[in-house]
């Protein structure tokens, strides 16, 4: 991979995690309310994924949402301030957590629905469909989303009309508590694809380059046929669903096993093996993620919250 | 100017609509090939083509959600439900994701759709296909609720709805596509959310909307043979609801029954009544009577059906009880 | 095949095609209203499947149900009654051509809403499942109703709790006038079973002996492994839609070359090629279902209307 | 008598209902192993095992729609949607297949089940997930829909509801888990379909139910500080609803206000209202008021989310209005 590209993606991978971290602690300090399901292990897969499409390509993703928000662009300050239900946040502080959005970055946002925004996605690319360009919309979705109704209906869709969706399943193993073979009747999850008669792939989602590889490769075979294409990508998310999981449904070294394949540290490991990066570049990433991240706490606790007039904003159009 | 069918008139305004603006297209079940299950669209699939004119699979979820993303980028679809009783398998995209995006995203999202269902009994369908249930729509901010009771209305709020940049359900009713009326060709708006007066009366006041309004305007008649002036306002918009000429209506007579289609018990009555008493409480004269239907699952019987149904003679029996 | 079984199977498939011809004659004279979906050219479906089912397996099926009343055992004379909306009917005439049932015949009705009821009979199965007996569902559908979210959520739900459910999909090529191709992402609608790694089959749906033979397996494996199974039926609807079908969809070209290929006339030929029956005995069954049919008719005309006082009856439980 | 939170209240009505009838099983996302997600279910999957206590695929619709085939079939489930919210995503189950099943086929089936269900807002989780859209369900004849306000309330109506032959939505809100109450221990069951008087009170009648009636304590108390004593009527049930001790009260006080906290506009107060003066016209001293939600997608940001929610004072001051 080229080293711009690299490093940028190292880059965002440390702040997502940064980020995140502190979130829990404003969470627990009580500045952040509501759910708040963190992407910490996950963050190869956006991060690659998000990599390799072109600016006009469409994301849309799930509740889990604050790693895919900033690889598509979206400041940490808008994040951090949405989180903390600022007016500076992406969504005026009006969404909170889940519902990050940017659609000047093409971030088509995060999702509270399971599912839900599966056929949106499909309408999305519809929209691109009937406007005649080849935008392609890559719409991330976890294991657990696969066995609800909105997903059927929307692949259907997809494969039926030639619609540009990357479908990505981010098999992070669990739906909530429940493991993918409790859940879903295959556990394989690319194997759905074969109902719909999908083009369909596999990636490592705890190494980003892996993740790169296969999107370049899926957004390509998009570009080319119309057709959509369904890529699953297997991770693990090393922290509870969401704030406050009991975790009975999984044991600790279940967990310790896969934490040992840290995303950012697989990467960082084959950056200074592939020599594309020294210790030194990458400590100063980490730095400026930490600054970056100081800077956006900083930014949201001293952001105005939402005025009351706020209230009835933006329910119809003007 | 032309007396036209309610069919007529919503082809004619979707028609149009579709000339005037590229980025206006159908997608439902049937839409398309078939001519529309009720023929609204009949012609359409060969004039407009496969590309505006789409049928989609049998799967409201991915009709409405796939509206709404299209609607997001800048398209402005039509998305039809076949009947509105198969709203309750899309119901998340109507009420819960259409209604919400703009605002919870901080006004970044807009969704000008129009979906178009048709609803309402008295066809024998039985009870899951009968159904009236407009009233739990009208409870969600974000969602434009509109059921023109004229053909001209029809094509006027269809206009309006597709030139909304809101989410609009606009539900027709099945025993009202051979209705005649006239109705203006071309250019011809009718704003959303504004009540009107269907019919002008002295002695009491009807409030209703779609097949409530044919019942109520027959009503009005054998009343009017009978000496009693009714005034009818037709709410045509249930949310935003437009209380303006219902009040003034009442103001005037003093005395109201407010007529739907659909179950009594958390109906559409219900919210009309509530406002009207919180806005001309020292008005009222008599209690204030609903006519609806009967709180039964519609049967398929004919005779059973119609007895559910609300009729033209518990106009006439309600609008006596309250001049009492 | 057995001779009694045999005979038994062509008069019920000529049964369902002079009860539905006098119901269209009824619906025409204006004494049946509503929809009413006619089963012609499809009855080997029904009455393959269920001449293999035990007795203690249940039934439910689409709106396409008459056909499926039959063949379960209930009678003309309350199909028919039904059909004219009369309290002699299977559901007292509040049901209508679209909701036939009979729950001592173990079959469960006639559903209206497209793919709805397979939600449900997967709870049938559930039911049966907590109740510790192996009891299987046939669940009957067509082709248009494995686009909706309910069937993906339904077979899901089967394969992973091994309910006994035998899925048939009578793919009749098109839903309402929407052909298969123009709807579904596979033509093939067993491919869909992949998608669940279920086990599935396939059968010619002209042919009543292929369809018993068909299902006869597919129970058979369901019994052994407790696993479901997805059976795809190839048919063909000889009328409209429903009633009042523009019929724009298809060539007439297209219905005459499957008309040729009619079920009764199919399994007639048989009966009388491989000398199970003989031609006086199959009209002698012939006359047997003109006459069932006629006093059915009788019966329904003569049989009173429900009173008011149903109206208000069986909403809640007493 | 003990006093327990809510949420034991609720847990203690399902075990009791599971010990005494093996029919009785639950199924939703996340009742076993994880222990429910608001713990209601804690300690269910280690003593009843997993084919009582079933975890679920997200499928709202294999989950009601299993539910409902299971109770056709004698099995009598308590199916979970994780919160009222996803009753969206199976809304053709709760409204158009359970209620109607009963009627459609003439008297032969019967839907014995509990569908629970935790609904309100108030904990910051934004449009989608923040809703008390009760009215929509009560709206249909054949299901029926409880939501109690008090832990003795809770436990009595679910057993009543688990032992009811019809379907039973049960609604609980999510911050009222940690409400305590006395319970009584063991047997003890509240019927279905009938409100009760939870306050005396001679000066005005504030009619509510489950997070209304903690909100309406609360303003009764200020209220008796200044002097006003409010009775408060608690529905319990919305469908069937009982009117008889709502009216009875009115016609002592003759004011009224109704509280409830979901949207005003098509909401359970319209209902209330409009036969508060369908029944008790003359009796009405000043026009009944509703206290409800603002007409918004509830918020994020806890500042505007609680500006949206009927607040305590809310009810104050609707009282003085009515008083006036
Ligand atoms: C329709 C619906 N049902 C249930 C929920 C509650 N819920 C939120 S997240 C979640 C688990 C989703 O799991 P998965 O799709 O694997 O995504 P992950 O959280 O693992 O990223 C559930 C059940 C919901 N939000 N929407
Ligand atoms: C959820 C839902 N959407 C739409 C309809 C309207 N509808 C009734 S039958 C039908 C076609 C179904 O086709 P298929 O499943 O192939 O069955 P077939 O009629 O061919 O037997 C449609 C769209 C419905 N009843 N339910
Ligand atoms: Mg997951
Ligand atoms: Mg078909």
């Amino acid at each position: 991979m080229e080293k711009e590209k690299s490093l940028q993606m190292y880059y965002e991978m440390v702040l997502i995690r940064r980020v995140e971290e502190r979130g829990v602690e404003l969470y627990q300090a009580g500045k952040i309310g509501g759910f708040m399901h963190l992407y910490i292990g996950q963050e190869a897969v956006s991060t690659g994924l998000i990599a390799a499409r072109e600016p006009r390509d469409r994301v849309i993703t799930a509740y889990r949402d604050h790693g895919v928000a900033l690889n598509c662009g979206i400041s940490a300050n808008e994040v951090m301030a949405e989180l903390l239900g600022k007016v500076t946040g992406t969504s005026k502080g009006k969404g909170g957590s889940m519902h990050m959005a940017d659609t000047t970055k093409n971030m088509w946002g995060g999702h509270a629905i399971v599912g839900g925004h599966l056929p949106i996605a499909a309408g999305l690319a519809l929209g691109d469909q009937y406007a005649g360009n080849d935008n392609i919309t890559i719409c991330m979705f976890g294991d657990g989303a696969t066995n609800i109704g909105y997903f059927h209906e929307a692949l259907n869709l997809a494969k039926t009309w030639n619609l540009r969706v990357l479908w990505v399943c981010e098999n992070n193993q669990y739906g909530m508590g429940t493991a993918v073979e409790r859940a879903s009747a295959v556990t394989e999850i690319r194997q759905k694809a074969e109902g719909y008669g999908m083009k369909n792939g596999q990636a490592d989602g705890m190494d980003v380059t892996k993740v790169y590889a296969a999107a370049q490769e899926a957004l390509q075979y998009i570009r080319e046929t119309g057709h959509p294409y369904l890529l699953e990508v297997d991770t693990y998310r090393f922290r509870g669903h969401s704030m406050g999981d009991p975790e009975r449904y999984r044991k600790q070294e279940e967990v310790k096993k896969w934490q040992e394949n840290d995303p950012i540290g697989i990467f960082r490991a084959y950056l200074l093996r592939e020599n594309i990066a020294t210790d030194v570049e990458l400590d100063a990433l980490d730095a400026k993620a930490e600054a970056e991240t100081q800077k956006s706490v900083e930014f949201a606790e001293a952001s105005p919250e939402p005025g009351l007039e706020e209230l009835f904003k933006d329910i119809y159009a003007a | 100017m032309a007396k036209i069918t309610m069919r007529e008139a919503i082809s004619q305004a979707l028609m149009e609509e579709m000339d005037r603006d590229p980025a206006v297209f159908i997608m439902g079940e049937e839409v398309g090939v078939w001519g529309g299950t009720y023929a609204v669209t009949k012609g359409f699939y060969d004039k407009y083509g496969p590309e505006r004119v789409k049928d989609t699979p049998i799967a409201e979820n991915a009709i409405i959600g796939g509206a709404i993303g299209a609607a997001m980028v800048g398209q402005r679809p039509i998305a039809e439900l076949m009947t509105i009783n198969f709203a309750f398998s899309a119901m998340d995209y109507i009420v819960n994701q259409a209604p919400k995006l703009r605002y919870m995203f901080g006004g970044q999202f807009e969704v000008p759709m129009v979906i178009r269902a048709v609803g309402g009994g008295g066809r024998q369908l039985g009870a899951t296909h009968s159904q009236t249930p407009d009233a739990m729509f009208a409870h969600f901010p974000g969602l434009v609720v509109v059921s023109p009771g004229t053909p001209a209305d029809a094509k006027g709020l269809l206009k309006s709805a597709i030139r909304s940049n809101d989410p609009v359900l606009f539900i027709e009713h099945a025993t009202m596509y051979q209705v005649r009326g006239e109705v203006p060709e071309g250019e011809y708006i009718v704003p959303l959310g504004k009540s009107t007066i269907q019919r002008s009366g002295k002695d009491v006041t009807i409030v209703t909307y779609c097949k409530g309004l044919e019942l109520s305007l027959k009503a009005a008649e054998e009343l009017a043979k009978q000496g009693i002036e009714a005034e009818i306002v037709d709410l045509r918009t249930l949310r935003p609801l437009d209380m303006g000429p219902v009040l003034e209506s009442f103001k005037k007579t003093n005395r109201a029954v407010v007529v739907e289609e659909g179950w009594k018990s958390y109906g559409v009555g219900a919210e009309v009544v509530s406002r009207m008493y919180e806005e001309a409480f020292d008005y009222a004269d008599a209690p204030i009577l609903r006519v609806a239907q009967k709180e039964v699952p519609l049967p398929y019987n004919r005779s059973l059906e119609q007895a559910a149904l609300p009729q033209v003679s518990d106009i006439v029996t309600a609008v006596k009880e309250v001049l009492k």
